[in-house]
């Protein structure tokens, strides 16, 4: 299939950018990416916006770099561990946040994710706005020390596979089938007999888990975890990397991230630094009224390709 | 990295909230610097590259790690907000870089996070709570009541302030933490009210202290208690209305209009920043100009090398007076105490602060930590 | 001294006071998003920026040309509103029959260009705006001092919400906007021209952004992210009064000054996080809000 | 025919939603005082017929004469003001008003309207029910108000869609006195019908279309002599 | 067929739904023959739309119970009484827009299946569900249109999927909300001869205002008025009502009437 080309295709680049690009950058646009993705896979294809998924983001990290720093566990365990913590935020948030439609799910996510800020920001372990800084990155089972940024970025990237293998998965799975239909007609969906939100509280803890893979990733990246990734803008940025990249589409998210997270590295450096947020914002408005559906969503115009 | 290519990073708040306090100002305060060396070092250019923060730790720690270690940066300065000092400090720690702190207030660079490659100019709260409440208490205004952002430098602007109370025999009545970013003060200035002190103590920054001094005047607190501003820079003072603001004393690293030495260097940097100088951008030149003047000396940007030779050479400059650099990364100087100006007191909008007494840095800094001497 | 309890008791009135001036500036702040949010579902991410720009317009028509505060009461909505009007005619009309994600993308976009373009040439630090002669000084109350400009801010709000709210609400342009917000294709077969009404609707919302930017520029520093911080304050403050019930936000703006007002008395650390507590409650109690309609 | 009882010229239409071409180059006339039905099966584009000339498609070309006015460039507000009113399939009720608000909504585009009092003398339920929300009405009672709410503007032209669906049949019977009275009144109405029986006695003649194109003009007085040909397109 | 035991496949029991101020449905005793189709009628505004809604627990009642099968499924959610086997359709065509005609047709198969929540397989396993689907579109004469995107579609072709997708639930009890409204005359005849065939193993609920449809397959007709029933029989015996007339039928029952006669006549 065609996608199945574009996939491998990407992977090749992938495996080869280290080479040319600095590692912990792509590590960096990887994780965003995957980051993205969760979050697209709820309003792309269960038709959620999530105004609170930097809660999920930053419990990741915080969980992850908490436990490297505090526990002596190896990388992979506190990844996923944070993954799990991610996951059971998201499972009391999206029982909370399931029952409300449209503009009150995304105000009710958005509030509790702005509690769960509260929480970081209080709570004694985070060190408020200092966040848990030098967080090792640890020796993966023991063994690989992922010290080195090369050897870190595959790691990454074996994680963004498996993650994006899942969202592609879930998308075309019987699961996403039912999530179509509900995002299609609710109602109908109820009518024959299918819990709507029992089906969209699992898409949303998917998402969630995902997005803490994310954060926890990003942590060992980085060896930080700070309130930048629980604060509100971080939720407002995925909208817009999802927006930008094309909503509803496998790829819009990862190019939407590749293209944000690029743009602010470059922008941040050098003479544009002080014209970041204006370049930033001008580029959402000409995003918008040009390319509406995203830069996917335009390139699928030109190629009617229905995945 | 020791490759004989000096490179300057100069991490800066471009578009925020301290973007007047250390904007474009401290790139242009490092620009300076390097061109008045003479733009050579060790027989090559000094490259500087600069970059904003957007004072999230996670951004700057993700630009220090590319910086040095993709682009062979030496040394890292600017850096206002303590967590993006203390995210790059750290990734500096672990590849043998250079931090030049110079926006800063937190103390914990020179003792709890010390470091060998920290270096800290300018100020710190710990000079900062000396220089205002010391002077104050010692004057009779014993009881005190603290605003304090509900951020870490606010937490320890108050809780070194509140330690200079009570050693010298003051009492801390009470105190509220403001969220960050807090518009509305006037609660605040109530419970202040209520309170029945004697000073006011504004252990916040930028636009909070400007919005808590506003409604201070607002609500007539400023007829019934003194209000005292922990962390006033410049371009706050200058935002303030002089006729509320007037009389406030407060501490500084540095004034622009100090003598003929500092208004020389601060012209020209009025002329091509377009306002007068705030502390940390004269820091930033200063600590710049040692440096270089340091790995000139020492003929090698080695880090330990330099370290070495920055911390045995008395900085000196207009920015410094009477300094030291201790072994652990502080640089001890001269502070001053000041009074801002009541409207009929200014010359011009420039003219903001009047120098009520030179504070000798060992009044001002606490004394060296020993597990930090790194001698 | 008189008694802890008199203290207590006096500081708790302070408090509810202040809580509901702060919150009569919240309503009108949040009456212009009720509008444009609440009623023309647009998600105006940049009422933020407008609310700054008025205030940055009062002042800098202060600075170079004189023109007074009570001047600049009427001449800055009037901007701004323009401004607003030109925005919808030329950036979200064209995206009009989009998800409503594209306004986000795209004021949150123009948000970002306000904000960064005032940052550049006035810096961040704030500039201050004198209050008018005729509001200076402030009223002994038994406890509390109670400046006139706040008292003023009650008036003036309880005045501008009233009449915006029964404009909206009781008359017959109210209820074409109404329906035409709800299906304006059948408006317009229906003889009314719905675009006009939903162009000038909008300039009207942005105009009291700017208006309460105006009201806002004597008691805080006039700084371009004065906006920002406030923004999804406001939007919460609408969707827990309920979408498209403009007295829902009115009282919900004055319902959560006072909500914040004691939370900065009792729990300080959380005023700026009480609000969506509340919010969390109430759409878990009032799935459309406190006085929304349910579909 | 004289022009000036010509209360609607349509040539050559075409009607477009998006990409789909949906009329492919209509041409009919409707004069004063008469009642028109357009027949067809589902979806052979009456609704469209009317939307289009409400100018409610995507894009529309070729002509539309409306009381002598020529009306393609016209912008859809100015439309109804021509004296038309427009009762779409959907119903269009508002949710954010209540039945009499509903009622009361569109602006009168003549003087001579149906009274408020005349209305809820048809249709009882609606009095009965009048501060109620409108969506919460049940659907044979929308679609009362619908019909209901046009009546009231004075437009002299009618365009309906569908308006007995739903209705019981009593109230059906009942809406065709009314359409008869409209017609004796000087109402001039275009009428889609899925429901011939209900058409057939009160319609002075009958279009019928299929695939966006108008394939037959049936008057009242053929019909017996047409039933086969009807038959054959509608399966009447 | 009929299990001697339960003759009633539903019972309500004093079912009574007050919305603010107004009651919509009063105190009704509706008793459904297993094996009927049972047609539920009265003027606009009976209440037969929220008698549907409370069965179907779209709507929560006042007070009352529901009886299927003899359980009380009252307390029930909506989902829960759809997999007991009670499915309804609505008054407005209820389809997946953008779904395919033949994938409108699988989600209602799928959930018997037991794996909607698997999100970790393919949903390639569904293709084993594509006959059945395909018999069903062909039993509404909808094969052609099986890979079309179901928006496309005519209004009474909506309609016809709308049921394939109901009977592919082979649900015990359908409920059916004005199935024929806005079809042409071909549309309901086949629909009505559609509902006629699919009850030959099931029981059917259905409100109807088309006369002619009520007459042909009701078995048993209740007729509501005003929220409470007005009365309950056969179309011959109902239509005869006076009452019912006035209130609902008009004259049209003599044409209908005259028209059933003159089938059976030649
Ligand atoms: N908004 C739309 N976008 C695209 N196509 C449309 C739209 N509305 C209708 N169509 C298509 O236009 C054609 C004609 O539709 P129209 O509604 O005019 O039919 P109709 O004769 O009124 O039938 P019905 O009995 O279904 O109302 C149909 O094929 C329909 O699918
Ligand atoms: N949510 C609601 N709130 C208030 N009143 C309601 C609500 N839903 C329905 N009603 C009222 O209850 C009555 C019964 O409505 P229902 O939809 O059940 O009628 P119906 O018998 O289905 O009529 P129709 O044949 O016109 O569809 C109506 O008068 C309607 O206005
Ligand atoms: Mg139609
Ligand atoms: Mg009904």
């Amino acid at each position: 299939m065609n996608n199945m080309k574009l996939n491998l295709f990407l992977l090749a680049l992938a495996l080869l950018a280290p080479t040319v690009l600095y590692p912990v950058f792509l590590a960096k646009v990887l994780c965003f990416a995957l980051f993205a993705c969760a979050f697209n896979l709820l309003l792309g294809f269960a038709g959620l916006l999530s105004f609170g998924h930097a809660a999920f983001l930053g419990t990741g990290g915080y969980v992850t770099g908490y436990l490297m720093i505090n526990s002596g566990l190896t990388p992979e365990i506190a990844i996923i561990l944070g993954t799990l913590a991610g996951g059971l935020l998201g499972a009391i948030f999206g029982k909370l946040a399931v029952k409300r439609e449209g503009i009150y799910f995304a105000m009710v996510t958005l509030a509790l994710a702005q509690l769960v800020f509260f929480f970081y920001l209080q709570a004694p372990f985070t060190n408020g706005e200092d966040g848990l800084q030098g967080v090792p990155r640890g020796a993966l089972f023991g063994l690989i020390d992922l010290s080195n940024n090369m050897v870190m970025y595959y790691f990454v990237l074996t994680i963004f596979v498996a993650g994006y293998w899942l969202i592609n998965r879930t998308v075309h799975s019987p699961f996403g089938q039912v999530l179509k239909a509900i995002r299609e007609n609710e109602d109908r969906a109820t009518s024959l007999g299918y819990d709507v939100n029992q089906y969209k509280w699992l898409a949303f803890v998917i998402s969630a888990a995902l997005a803490a893979l994310a954060g926890s990733t990003k942590t060992l990246v980085f060896e930080l975890a700070s309130l930048t990734d629980v604060h509100w803008h971080m939720s407002g940025e995925v909208i817009l990397m999802t927006l930008v990249g094309g909503v509803g589409t496998i790829f819009g998210p990862l190019l939407g991230a590749g293209f944000i997270v690029t743009m602010q590295n470059y922008l941040s450096g050098g003479e544009m630094g002080n014209y970041i947020h204006i370049i930033m914002g001008a580029v959402f408005v000409i995003c918008v009224l040009s390319f509406r559906s995203g830069i996917v969503g335009q390139l699928m115009k030109f190629k009617r390709n229905n995945f | 990295t020791t490759d004989g290519q000096v490179k300057l990073g100069i991490l800066a708040d471009m578009g925020g909230t301290y973007a007047d306090i250390c904007g474009s100002g401290c790139v242009i305060a490092a620009e300076m610097a390097i061109e008045d060396f003479g733009g050579k070092v060790l027989g090559k250019p000094i490259e500087m590259v600069s970059a904003d923060s957007q004072l999230k730790p996670d951004v700057a720690s993700a630009i220090a790690r590319k910086w040095v270690e993709d682009e062979g940066v030496d040394a890292i300065g600017g850096l206002v907000s303590s967590a993006v000092s203390g995210a790059v400090s750290k990734v500096n720690a672990d590849s043998k870089n250079i931090t030049l702190i110079s926006g800063s207030a937190s103390n914990t660079f020179t003792t709890k996070t010390c470091s060998p490659y920290n270096v800290h100019w300018t100020y710190n709260v710990v000079a900062l709570a000396n220089g205002t409440v010391k002077p104050m208490v010692q004057a009779g205004k014993k009881k005190w009541f603290f605003i304090t952002a509900d951020y870490s430098f606010g937490h320890a602007l108050e809780g070194m302030a509140s330690k200079v109370i009570n050693e010298n025999g003051g009492e801390v009545l009470g105190n509220v933490r403001a969220p960050l970013g807090t518009t509305d003060f006037s609660s605040y200035i109530l419970q202040a009210q209520a309170s029945g002190a004697d000073v006011v103590a504004l252990a916040n920054a930028g636009n909070d202290t400007v919005n808590a001094l506003k409604a201070a005047a607002e609500f007539g607190l400023t007829e019934q208690m003194d209000v005292a501003g922990l962390l006033v820079f410049t371009p706050n003072a200058q935002a303030m209305d002089p006729a509320t603001a007037g009389g406030m004393r407060l501490t500084s690293g540095f004034y622009w209009d100090m003598d003929d030495e500092t208004r020389q260097w601060s012209k020209r940097f009025e002329q091509r920043h377009g306002a007068i100088p705030s502390m940390i951008h004269a820091g930033v030149y200063s600590v710049t100009m040692h440096y270089l003047n340091a790995v000139k000396a020492a003929g090698t940007d080695d880090t330990d090398t330099v370290m070495k030779t920055m911390k045995a050479t008395k900085p000196n400059d207009f920015f410094a007076r009477n300094a030291t650099l201790r072994p652990d990364g502080r640089m001890v100087h001269d502070m001053l105490y000041v009074e801002i100006k009541k409207k009929d007191e200014r010359k011009d909008k420039n003219d903001i602060y009047k120098i009520i007494k030179v504070i000798p840095g060992d009044e001002a800094y606490s004394p060296m930590l020993p597990q930090c001497n790194f001698s | 001294m008189a008694t802890l309890f008199d203290i207590n008791l006096f500081a708790l009135f302070g408090q509810l006071l202040v809580g509901l001036i702060n919150g009569s500036f919240y309503a009108l702040l949040s009456l212009g998003l009720a509008i444009i949010f609440g009623l023309l579902k647009i998600i105006n991410f940049a009422q933020g920026a407008m609310y700054m720009l008025g205030a940055f317009i009062a002042l800098l028509a202060l600075k170079y040309m004189g023109i007074n505060y009570w001047f600049a009461l009427i001449l800055v909505p009037l901007t701004v509103g323009l401004i607003g009007i030109l925005m919808e005619r030329f950036l979200i009309r064209p995206i009009a029959n989009e998800d409503h994600l594209y306004s986000l993308l795209l004021t949150f976009g123009l948000a970002l260009i306000i904000q960064g373009v005032f940052t550049h040439a006035f810096g961040s630090s704030g500039l201050s705006y004198p209050v008018p002669e005729a509001l200076k000084g402030g009223t002994k109350l038994p406890f509390m001092y109670l400046p006139n400009y706040r008292a003023w801010i009650i008036i003036v709000s309880v005045f501008v919400c009233a009449g915006t709210w029964w404009m909206i609400e009781k008359t017959k342009l109210g209820a074409y906007l109404r329906a035409g917000t709800e299906n304006p294709q059948l408006m317009q077969a229906f003889g009314i021209n719905v675009p006009l009404i939903v162009t000038l609707t909008f300039g009207f919302g942005v105009a009291l952004a700017g208006f309460a930017g105006v009201m806002a520029a004597p008691i805080y520093s006039v700084s371009p992210d004065m906006g920002s911080n406030i923004l999804i304050a406001v939007f919460a403050i609408v969707v827990i009064g309920g979408m498209g019930s403009i007295g829902g936000a009115i009282i919900t703006g004055l319902g959560m000054g006072v909500v914040e007002g004691l939370t900065k008395y009792f729990y300080p650390e959380a005023s700026n996080t009480v609000i969506f507590l509340v919010m969390v409650i109430v759409l878990l109690l009032k799935p459309a809000g406190l006085f929304g309609k349910e579909a | 025919m004289s022009s000036h009882r010509e209360k609607i010229r349509i040539n050559n239409l075409h009607a477009f939603y998006g990409e789909s071409h949906i009329l492919h180059g209509i041409d009919m006339t409707v004069n004063q005082g008469e009642l028109v039905t357009l027949l067809g099966r589902n979806g052979s584009g009456r609704s469209t017929t009317l939307k289009a000339i409400m100018n409610m498609v995507g894009e529309r070309s070729g002509q539309i004469v409306i009381n002598g006015h020529e009306t393609i460039q016209m912008p859809a507000h100015k439309i109804a003001h021509l004296g038309l009113g427009f009762c779409p399939e959907e119903r269009g009720i508002f949710s954010s008003l209540n039945v009499e608000e509903n009622l009361m909504l569109p602006p009168n585009v003549r003087s001579d309207g149906v009274s408020l009092e005349e209305i809820y003398d048809m249709f009882p339920n609606l009095y009965e029910r009048r501060t109620s929300q409108g969506t919460r009405l049940s659907g044979g009672e929308q679609q009362m108000l619908a019909l209901a709410r046009i009546l009231r503007t004075g437009a002299n032209i009618l365009l309906l869609d569908e308006i007995t669906e739903g209705l019981a049949p009593v109230i059906v019977q009942k809406l065709g006195e009314v359409l008869s009275q409209l017609k004796e009144r000087g109402l001039t109405i275009l009428l889609v019908e899925q429901n011939f029986r209900f058409a057939a006695p009160i319609a002075d003649r009958h279009y019928v279309m299929e695939h966006g194109h108008i394939v037959e003009e049936v008057h009242a007085n053929e019909l017996a002599t047409k039933t086969e040909l009807l038959n054959t397109y509608l399966g009447v | 067929m009929t299990q001697p035991t339960q003759d009633f496949i539903l019972e309500t029991r004093n079912l009574t739904k007050a919305f603010k101020g107004f009651t919509a449905v009063d105190d009704v005793n509706l008793k459904i023959q297993r094996g009927d189709i049972h047609a539920l009628i009265g003027p606009n505004g009976a209440g037969k739309t929220t008698v549907f809604n409370l069965l179907t627990k779209f709507l929560q009642p006042t007070s009352g119970s529901i009886l299927f099968n003899g359980d009380d499924i009252t307390p029930l959610k909506p989902a829960a009484i759809a997999r007991k086997g009670v499915i309804r359709s609505f008054q407005i065509s209820a389809v997946f827009p953008h779904l395919s005609v033949l994938e409108n047709v699988r989600i209602a198969l799928q959930r018997k299946e037991g794996n909607s929540f698997h999100f970790w397989r393919s949903e390639r396993i569904l293709n084993r569900l594509n006959d059945k689907a395909m018999a069903l579109l062909e039993s509404v004469g909808l094969e052609t249109f099986a890979n079309s995107i179901t928006v496309d579609l005519s209004y009474g072709r909506k309609r016809a999927l709308e049921i394939a997708t109901t009977l592919a639930l082979e649900p015990e009890l359908m409920l059916l909300d004005e199935p024929t409204q806005g079809m042409g005359h071909e549309d309901v005849g086949l629909v009505s001869d559609l509902i006629k065939k699919v009850s030959q193993e099931r029981t059917i609920l259905m409100v109807e205002h088309n006369l002619h449809v009520v007459s042909k397959l009701a078995d048993r007709i209740t007729v509501l008025q005003r929220g409470a029933i007005l009365t309950e029989g056969d179309y011959a015996s109902v239509s005869a009502d006076p009452r019912v007339r006035e209130a609902y039928m008009g004259t049209e029952a003599d044409d209908v009437n005259a028209e059933a006669t003159a089938e059976a006549a030649s």
